[in-house]
């Protein structure tokens, strides 16, 4: 259970420093490398989501019989 | 192979000269680098081109010519990398380099109403290799001395350029200022005036050959104000001056009589009758100024001891010993 | 406890690196002044000290602070060596090694390997010409860097710790 | 107990994604989606627990299995659809939310066609005729 509790932290995490980097790289005027962080961070945080809903999909398939 | 002389060549240059043949590089007297022209040696009178191994060539065609890099950098080694500094001495057309050696310098002019005020574009080298013969003077020496004054007479050293008069007169200078004779008696004060600062080769006032203790150089001042100078300053037993000939010097050479300093000059000239009919050394000649000649040749090569005038210009009878020995 | 001290270490590095940068933006700036201070100095001793190419190197490099003086001295002790190679390559060669001790970019490394072309070549008004271009050109350039500097130094601090604290969340 | 935890997951969450909302709201959402997989993950394995039950008394009362199975993948495809819709909806797209919802509703349809006729036809035959 922790697990997924740290999980959630660390998308909080990411989200929020991203969401810093974004803003600082804005000011200095490199907007193009602002967007590419947000990217890279959004991509990061979507595998990270995308995998636990594979786990959730598979789980409830075994679980209901789905055949 | 002097050392002094390969230190200012381009690396190129220096491999080139190191292999010239032994007897040729001890009578070295001069180097000639031109632009893209032939590269050139003078030695015991004669001249050769050099080729690109160091041989000696009668024919320029295969002669080695120096490339514009090799000025560029001979320029430099001579400048100390700092052609801004040498500015007078551009304007005067020579560099004098640490051992004494003048090196000539042509090349475009700037001229400013009239005055030389640079020389740019430096092209042509001319590199006077200096000779310092100790005991150049012991065979004259004995002919100049004024016995019953204890000091020298006014002497006139006449001979063409290139014949060894300054190696003469320095080691007059030299051997004046150490006591003659071999020093037994006491030495007297010289007073050099080194216009072209050929005599003492000083560098940063300082010069390179030995002059004897008791010797005073002023480098690089007219000879004029520089006796002047002189007189007034270290009030020297002989004064030695080298090339006289404008009407400035003749006067400056009377003042230097009345002060009661004797005075070794030099002038260009073949023999007594050629500097006779010089219009400035025609009166010095006339008013017996001087009243030892001597004359040098190249008979036996360079610095030969021709003959010997007193003040009516009459022959002073030489012993076997001074007479032409070999050079 | 391991992870922890892990990710400190992360962390400090990441404001490292920032910092660093920081600080390379900021001597920039500093350091051509010096240069210019340097080339100006190089001017009055051609101009009116007379005194010798390599002398004036090495005089000049004892009033700069290290990584400039380190440069001129050994151009000045070249030079007095008289190696027989010529100004403009000694001077040419010994920037382009001292560059990458310094924090300066091209533009001003460029400036000085023209400049090294007519070092020491011709007269003095010459000289003293061609110095005062590579001040002027030093100049602008100096500007540019105090700008960038003002712009960027907090950036990449600021920068630095955020890298770090991502990477730490990343990993851990 | 558990419910304590998930209570404190969801408020801790709820912060969170507040909090980046007005930066980036695309990972506010992200939050939301992960938390609520997270929660399901953890009922999985209560929900697996309820089931065997209804199996085992499904067994035992004979009924026909076949009926249990369909029974259970309804209220599968109803949690599925419910839980897709509620996400949408965080993510404010409503017209999507709804569409899942009516997909999920034909569906369980379609499922419970089977059920429903033999119902039918059992009612038919308690009928007299």
């Amino acid at each position: 259970m922790n697990v997924d509790v740290s999980a959630i932290f660390q998308i909080a995490g990411i989200g929020i420093i991203v969401a810093m980097i974004h803003t600082v790289l804005k000011q200095m005027g490199k907007e193009d490398m602002a967007h590419w962080a947000t990217l890279i961070g959004f991509v990061i945080v979507m595998i990270m989501v995308l995998s636990r809903l594979n786990d959730l999909f598979s789980e409830i398939k075994a679980i209901f019989l789905f055949q | 192979m002097q050392e002094s002389i390969l230190a200012i060549l381009p690396l190129s240059l220096q491999s080139l000269f190191a292999n010239l043949p032994e007897d040729v590089a001890g009578q070295l007297e001069e180097i000639r680098i031109r632009e893209d022209r032939p590269l050139e040696i003078v030695y015991s009178g004669t001249y050769r081109f050099v080729s690109g191994q160091g041989g000696l060539l009668e024919h320029p065609s295969r002669a080695y010519r120096p490339t514009r890099d090799d000025c560029i950098r001979l320029l430099e080694l001579l400048t100390h990398y700092s052609v801004y500094s040498f500015e007078e001495q551009l304007r005067c057309g020579y560099i004098t380099v640490c051992g004494g050696h003048r090196v000539g310098l042509a090349g475009r002019t700037v001229t400013e109403n009239g005055k030389v005020r640079l020389l740019k574009d430096i092209s042509g080298f001319n590199i006077r290799i200096a000779r310092d013969i100790a005991g150049a003077a012991d065979r004259v020496l004995p002919y100049l001395l004024d016995y019953p004054a204890r000091k020298p007479h006014h002497t006139l050293v006449v001979s063409p350029p290139q014949q060894g008069k300054t190696t003469l007169i320095r080691d007059l200078a030299r051997r004046i200022s150490q006591g003659f004779p071999s020093g037994a008696d006491r030495g007297l004060k010289v007073g050099i005036v080194d216009e072209r600062s050929e005599i003492a080769a000083c560098v940063k006032g300082v010069p390179r050959f030995d002059l004897g203790p008791r010797t005073d150089v002023l480098d690089g001042c007219p000879k004029a104000e520089g006796m002047m100078m002189l007189l007034r300053s270290m009030s020297p037993d002989v004064l030695v001056v080298d090339e006289i000939g404008r009407p400035e010097d003749a006067e400056a050479v009377r003042e230097a009589l009345h002060a009661g300093s004797r005075v070794i000059a030099t002038a260009h000239g073949n023999g007594l009758e050629d500097v006779r009919n010089r219009p400035i050394l025609r009166e010095l000649i006339r008013d017996a100024i001087f009243s030892r000649y001597v004359v040098l040749s190249r008979k036996y090569g360079a610095g030969t001891l021709e003959a010997v005038y007193n003040e009516r210009g009459e022959r002073v009878p030489l012993t076997a010993s001074a007479l032409p020995a070999r050079g | 406890m391991l992870k922890l001290l892990g990710a400190v270490l992360i962390l400090l590095a990441g404001t490292g690196f920032g910092f660093y940068q920081a600080r390379q933006l900021a001597n920039r700036p500093r350091q051509i002044r010096q240069l210019i201070q340097a080339l100006q100095r190089m001017e009055t001793e051609i101009a009116y000290g007379f005194t010798f190419l390599p002398e004036a190197m090495i005089k000049v490099s004892k009033q700069l602070s290290s990584p400039l003086s380190h440069l001129f001295q050994q151009i000045g002790q070249q030079l007095s060596a008289s190696s027989g190679q010529s100004t403009k390559d000694v001077w040419q060669t010994s920037v382009k090694e001292g560059w990458k001790h310094t924090s300066m970019k091209e533009a001003e490394k460029e400036i000085l390997l023209q400049l090294g072309y007519t070092l020491g070549l011709t007269d003095k008004e010459d000289q003293v010409k061609h110095l005062r271009l590579g001040v002027s050109q030093l100049q602008a350039e100096e500007e540019q860097a105090r700008d960038e500097q003002r712009r960027y130094e907090k950036m990449w601090k600021s920068l630095g710790l955020l890298a770090g604290a991502l990477i730490v969340i990343l990993i851990y | 107990m558990e419910i304590i935890q998930i209570v404190g997951l969801g408020l801790v969450a709820a912060i969170l994604s507040l909090i980046i909302k007005e930066q980036r709201p695309i990972f506010a959402f992200l939050l939301a989606a992960f938390t609520g997989i997270v929660i399901f993950l953890f009922l999985i394995g209560k929900i697996a627990s309820i089931i065997n039950v209804l199996e085992d008394l499904a067994a035992k009362s004979n009924i026909n299995t076949v009926f249990l199975k369909t029974i259970l993948k309804i209220v599968g495809i109803a949690y599925i659809a419910e839980f897709g819709a509620q996400i949408i909806r965080d993510a404010g797209q409503e017209s999507i939310a709804s569409k899942i919802e009516l997909s999920g509703k034909i569906l369980i349809m379609v499922m419970a066609i089977p059920i429903v006729t033999a119902i039918i036809e059992t009612v038919l035959k308690l009928l007299p005729a």
